[in-house]
């Protein structure tokens, strides 16, 4: 794609950078929606029961449906609402989530913008989320979603440390946060992907990235038994759509920067399978993880907030810190990375 | 066949509206409504553990797109399952009016219907069409998942029904 | 950690198992032979003896006779019998005391309707809802040797 | 400094996780309970006074839907009351009926209660999986009497349908089955860290408040104190089973949650005993006069439902319907701690704390 | 028949619905007539089968089994009622009760004597109900004639067999009287239908004090309230306490009266805390009032309910809804 971005900016040219991002656009939508039908789905397999199986072809358009009612609805503004911030919210929770996904390099040169401060522009974009989540919460002037505005907030912010610092490890194997070059970094054999000599930070990375999607066991901000329906509570029809949408995009996200970051991108595990592209090996490794993160929803239970602050500020930030010093460890004395 | 739309009479242009291209895209609306019906957890009594064992694998609501939502607005069906009492009606009525527009209400059991066993009791509203307009009313005390089932596919029918016809359906 | 993963094995373990989910508005569902559905009645068993509509809690039960027509048969034949199914609770108790078994529970459940007034089952209705009848009607509440 | 006021909650009668129409005014500081005042009554249907214009065959139905969950025990309270007050007796074939269904009704309630309470910590397949083994349950109610929730079995002397035959091998296939899948839900849950984290240590309260609270049932003994109707007075023919009573160390909500998952154990432990000693065959209905006139007098009887003492007071003038009949549910009772256990405690704990009592609405308003 | 022998089988309690139920007088007279029939006989069944006191079981059940007439009692004592209940006159019983006959004459004596002076104490009762203030003495009136019942039923036990609470209800009786005060208990009897339950009747002035004792004296220990109910006798009201001591597992029923027009029995919360929500829900549905209860409302209607629905002379105000 880059000889893409060295053309002079013409109105063709932005004619196709606007097609590119509409298919980008295209298929993260079809990846959300069927995102939803199989969490329906697998999770109904988890209990004994079969998911939704009626609607389409083997309950296939069961999320249009959803999706194309959520539209359908009528549009309701609670008389009190902060009007203006009610609009602006879902909106705010949405486009950063979708800006996020430029920087994912699907193959060697399937990538959008190969920018070398990758995943630094994922995590500061993620940021803004939480601040579209507290909005919604104060705008609906609905205790229960002030309640879910604020969890959530404490939760996001206190969460994004152990990420970034988890991932700070990786940097310093591959000596850059450009995600095509940690990538590249991570060729030959499965056991020279970063999740290896990286376990700490995996597992750091892995229980973080749950908590940023608010995920199961860290859905509190949607506590569906306690705060009802946690800050979405006054969202009905597409504004409600939004906020789904936003929340599987981001899940969309997650997925494809746990494959890059830990399980080696593109690269098949035993260099002799390197006929078949790396973009088959790209999806099942990200398959793989939204499969775990559906499996962990359907076990767990969800823990109390004190719990969840406890967890991050004491457990999750003092083990990112060691792993950063075995990595240095490791580079310094057995040689590892670069 | 030559037709002057300027003066042609109501009934032919109700008529006209209702099956020419309008008709699909009501009838997309129709189906589009109808299979992804999201209740409104409100579960008074004992026919509400009959609509939680409906949810539960061996009768699984899920299949029809049928997702409990606890929010009331984000529900499009109250399922008023259980005896409503006088001090719940208020109450009862203001979740309705939370709801937003296009919404039904199946009245479960016979507490809902007509007020049941506790017909002649001092503190029961006989009947929950007193509060709130009903769709379809599934007798029995409890109705197993079974009737739950087949009331709310009668509903789903009675959706489509109105989307393609536009007559309302109150009998049949 | 042993004990989340252990608690993901068994939800693993059940992703294979068996589904339990019943196929029910493609495949009917059999209901046990006992299972109390809405009433079935046989008029010309009925003896009006008013039992059923005096042992029903919410007295959904409404009935009239009148003097036998032929003259050489004493006794009362059955005018009206509608039972209100609205507020009618399947209790069974109705079956349990009719001496002759002239009502009795059958299996249908669906009876789902969009008016309240649909509920209002007459004798007509009540007399051709014979599918699957219960067989072993347990009387136990009517008076031993048939109505004295 | 900042002037932080209150913040007037309502956890209101239509919550996903009140377990039916409890209405909990909460005062909040931040996210720290400070007042709690629970409202019930949104559910009162007036059981005791239309009982007092029906006859005793025609009161069971409204036990049934008393506590929905457990019907079984409540037909039985009532009907033991009356035949304590005629001193019917009651066949060897119908009291092993009446027992068996009894614990089966025992294990059906204790699932529903495992299934929402995990269900309100946050895991979503406790539920559903519970759910599955209890439609089993349900199923043999089923065949037996017809019904799957209200049953409307127990007669004033007796039972009304005989086993179908067949039914006692699917009730032994059943316990076995149970077994089984009672060491999978503990796999699942009972090790789980986050649950454990959720729930241990969490609104306890010692034997002492226990006892003055009037609590009972799973509440009572997971204080310690060693007290279950089923043992301690025994009725129906319990005596001749042995079973053991399990019983907590701090009364906190994971004590609760053990007691009541070793509670199925054992429940377990007697059907099969009941099993192998039901007598092959016998009538199933005592000697009962026609009308059922209990002489005037007053009787008082309790007997260990699911949920705690279910008792039954009748007053009788002689006539065919009760002069005063006024059950005590334990349900009622057990939820007056509530406001006691939850000052002070967080939003997510009250949650916990009030699926660890296990009321059931439709008992708590009668 | 099976009407009368039940009818019967309750001497002593069949005396206090003659003096209660003064409206049906007609119907309450006839069965005491035949009280004298077989009181023993309708004891029998009735009273539960104690291994030492029912003479008539020789091969007593097993010596462990509860004094528990449901199904404890062996099949041998069931055959024995069925054939009691077949026999058309309660007096024409088989041989194996043959033995107890000597006892019936002598005691009969004291069932007449005890209905005689029920009767006399019905009529001043009927006297005094109109009058309201009267009813103190109807009250009266009517506890003497309880207590005379009682005592001839006490009376009819005494001889077959010495009731094992017969004892533990004098030593409350008499604990109370001395520590509480000495009208504090207005009669106690047994409850011959819950295993012989001895029932107190306490003074509502009395009831705080009375209650602190019960539960803390060390011979009574009533540490748990079981259940509080509420009854509204037409001439009376009336508020039931069960109590129960768990060490040593036996259980009291305590009873506190109070007139109808403006009824209110002080409130035992700050003894027992259980109390609190089951004396809301007298207070609500019965309209008895709680002095001294810590916040007296409605439990169970919506706040702007009028009336009290459990009174027997409650009018709904909209039936229809």
């Amino acid at each position: 794609m880059q000889w893409l971005w060295d053309q002079p900016l013409s109105w063709m040219n932005a004619a196709w950078f606007t097609l590119g991002a509409l298919c980008v656009l295209g298929i993260v939508i079809f990846f959300v929606t069927y995102a939803i039908y199989f969490e329906r789905k697998i999770i109904g397999w988890m209990q004994f029961r079969k998911g939704p199986n009626r609607v389409g072809p083997f309950g296939l358009l069961q999320t249009v449906a959803d999706v194309a009612k959520l539209l359908l609805k009528e549009d309701t503004i609670p008389a009190k609402a902060d009007k203006a911030l009610f609009i602006m919210a879902p909106a705010l929770a949405f486009i950063p989530s979708f800006a996020a996904l430029a920087i994912i390099p699907y193959g060697m040169n399937l990538q959008f913008a190969d920018v070398n401060v990758g995943f630094l522009y994922y995590v500061a974009l993620s940021g803004v989320t939480t601040i579209a989540i507290v909005t919604a919460g104060w705008a609906s002037n609905n205790k229960y979603a002030l309640l879910g505005g604020m969890r959530s907030a404490a939760q996001m912010i206190s969460y994004e440390v152990p990420l970034v610092i988890s991932v700070v490890g990786v940097a310093m194997m591959t000596g850059s946060l450009n995600l095509r070059e940690i990538v590249l970094a991570q060729e030959g054999y499965f056991w020279n992907w970063n999740f290896l000599p990286q376990i700490i930070g995996f597992v750091v990375f892995l229980v973080s990235a749950l908590a940023e999607l608010n995920r199961t066991p860290f859905d509190l901000p949607e506590a569906e038994s306690e705060l009802v329906a946690g800050y979405h509570t006054e969202y009905s029809g597409f504004r409600f759509a939004f906020f789904m949408l936003a929340e599987y995009v981001y899940l969309y996200a997650i997925a494809c920067l746990t494959t890059i970051l830990f399980l080696g991108g593109w690269n098949p595990p035993l260099p002799q399978l390197a006929f078949i592209p790396g973009i088959v090996w790209f999806i099942l490794k990200f398959l793989a993880v939204v499969f775990f993160v559906f499996w962990v929803r359907a076990t767990f239970p969800r823990l109390r907030v004190d719990q969840l602050m406890g967890l991050a500020w004491k457990a999750l930030l003092p083990l990112a810190m060691l792993n950063i010093f075995i990595t240095a460890a490791g580079i310094h004395w057995f040689g590892w990375g670069g | 066949m030559e037709l002057d739309l300027a003066n042609i009479t109501l009934e032919e242009r109700r008529e006209l509206e209702r099956n020419v291209i309008l008709g699909t895209v009501e009838q997309l609306k129709g189906w589009v409504r109808s299979n992804s019906l999201w209740p409104l957890t409100f579960g008074l009594a004992c026919c509400a553990i009959e609509m939680m064992a409906a949810g539960a694998p061996h009768y699984d609501l899920d299949r029809f797109g049928v997702m409990f939502r606890a929010s009331p607005r984000q529900a499009d069906v109250m399922i008023v399952s259980g005896t409503v009492t006088k001090k719940m009606a208020p109450l009862l009525r203001q979740l309705y009016e939370q709801m937003p527009e296009p919404k039904w209400v199946i009245a479960m059991g016979s507490c809902a219907t007509a007020g049941g066993p506790y017909v002649r009791s001092y503190s029961v509203v006989k009947g929950v069409d007193q509060i709130v307009p009903v769709d379809v009313y599934i007798p029995g005390c409890p109705p197993n998942p079974a009737a739950l089932i087949y009331g709310i596919n009668k509903l789903q029918e009675k959706i489509r029904y109105e989307a393609k016809t536009g007559k309302r359906v109150t009998d049949g | 950690m042993i004990g989340m993963m252990k608690g993901l094995g068994v939800t693993l373990k059940t992703l294979g198992t068996r589904k339990s989910t019943y196929k029910y508005p493609d495949e009917p569902i059999v209901m046990p032979d006992r299972f109390r559905g809405i009433q079935h009645f046989d008029p010309d068993k009925c003896i009006v003896c008013f039992q059923c509509a005096r042992i029903c809690p919410t007295q959904c039960i409404t009935m009239s006779g009148k003097p036998n027509p032929d003259p050489e048969k004493k006794g009362r034949v059955i005018d009206t019998y509608d039972i209100n199914f609205e507020i009618c609770i399947l209790c069974d108790l109705c079956t349990e005391v009719c001496p002759t078994e002239a009502i009795v529970m059958t299996n249908n459940f669906e009876l789902a309707a969009y008016s309240r007034d649909e509920l209002f089952k007459d004798r007509v209705w009540l007399q051709e809802n014979n599918t699957n009848v219960r067989k072993d009607n347990n009387n136990i509440g009517a008076p031993k040797g048939g109505a004295k | 400094m900042i002037r932080t006021e209150e913040l007037l909650l309502n956890v209101g009668p239509q919550h996903p996780s009140t377990h039916g129409v409890l209405r909990v005014v909460v005062k909040l500081d931040g996210e720290i309970i400070t007042h709690v005042e629970p409202v019930i009554g949104y559910l009162h249907r007036g059981t005791e006074k239309l009982a007092e214009s029906l006859n005793y065959t025609q009161i069971i139905p409204y036990t049934d839907r008393m506590d929905y969950l457990s019907a079984m025990t409540n037909n039985y309270v009532l009907c033991y009351a009356v035949e304590k007050m005629m001193g019917i007796e009651v066949p060897e074939r119908a009291e092993f009926l009446r027992l068996i269904v009894m614990e089966l009704q025992r294990i059906a309630s204790h699932l529903v209660w495992w299934g929402t309470y995990l269900l309100d910590i946050g895991a979503l397949s406790p539920f559903l999986f519970a759910f599955n083994d209890r439609e089993r349950i349900l199923q043999l109610f089923n065949e037996l009497c017809g019904a799957r929730l209200t049953y409307n079995y127990m007669r004033v002397g007796g039972v009304k349908w005989d086993a179908p035959e067949g039914w006692i091998d699917k009730v032994k296939a059943f316990v076995k089955d149970m077994k089984s899948r009672l060491d999978e839900y503990h796999n699942l849950v009972s090790g789980n860290e986050i649950f454990l984290a959720r729930v241990k240590g969490i609104g306890a309260y010692d034997a002492e408040t226990a006892i003055q609270y009037g609590l009972s049932g799973a509440n009572l003994r997971c204080t310690g104190v060693k007290w279950d109707l089923r043992k301690n007075e025994p009725y129906c023919i319990y005596d001749r089973f042995d079973f053991d009573i399990p019983v907590g160390q701090n009364g906190d909500c994971y004590d609760r949650y053990y007691v009541r998952t070793e509670e199925i154990r054992q429940s377990l432990r007697i059907l099969e005993q009941a099993l192998e000693q039901f007598p092959p065959e016998g009538e199933t209905m005592g000697k009962v006069p026609r009308a059922i006139r209990p002489p005037a007098g007053e009787v008082y009887v309790r007997i260990e439902s699911p949920r705690g003492e279910i008792g039954c007071y009748i007053v009788s003038k002689g006539k065919a319907e009760p002069y005063r009949l006024k059950f005590r549910r334990p349900s009622f009772v057990n939820l007056q701690i509530l406001p006691k256990l939850l000052v002070g405690e967080s939003m997510t704990n009250l949650v916990t704390i009030l699926g660890g009592i296990d009321i059931v609405l439709g008992e708590v308003d009668c | 028949m099976s009407e009368e022998q039940k009818q019967n089988g309750a001497g002593p309690a069949e005396g206090e619905t003659k003096a209660e139920a003064a409206p049906e007088g007609a119907k309450a007279q006839v069965p005491p007539a035949k009280t004298e029939g077989a009181p023993q006989s309708g004891e029998a069944p009735q009273a539960p089968p104690q291994p030492a006191e029912a003479p008539q079981q020789p091969a007593a059940p097993q010596p462990g089994v509860e004094p528990k007439q449901t199904s404890g009692a062996a099949p041998q004592p069931a055959a024995e009622t069925q054939t009691a209940a077949g026999a058309s006159q309660p007096a024409a019983q088989q041989p194996a009760a043959a033995e107890k006959r000597p006892l019936t004459d002598e005691e009969k004596e004291a069932r007449r004597q005890a209905a005689l002076a029920a009767r006399a104490a019905k009529l001043a009762a009927q006297g005094g109900a109109a009058a309201g203030a009267a009813a103190g003495a109807a009250a009266g009136g009517r506890a003497a004639a309880r207590g005379a019942a009682a005592a001839g039923g006490e009376g009819s036990e005494e001889p077959p067999k010495p009731s094992p609470n017969q004892p533990k209800l004098d030593r409350a009786v008499q604990l109370l009287k001395e520590l509480v005060a000495e009208d504090a208990v207005e009669e106690a009897s047994l409850n011959p239908f819950n295993d012989d339950m001895p029932t107190l009747v306490i003074r509502g002035e009395h009831w705080p004090k009375a209650a602190e004792t019960l539960r803390d004296h060390p011979e009574f220990g009533f540490r748990y309230l079981r259940n509080v109910a509420g009854v509204d006798h037409e001439t009376h009201m009336e508020v039931v306490y069960h109590l129960l001591n768990m060490d040593s597992g036996d259980t009291y029923c305590v009873k506190v009266r109070t007139n109808r027009d403006n009824p209110s029995v002080p409130s035992v919360v700050s003894v027992w805390k259980t109390a609190d929500w089951q004396e809301r829900e007298i207070y609500d549905l019965l309209g008895i009032a709680f002095p001294g209860h810590p916040d007296l409302r409605r439990i169970m209607l919506p706040d702007d309910w009028v009336g009290h629905p459990l009174r027997k002379d409650y009018v709904p105000l909209d039936p229809e809804v």
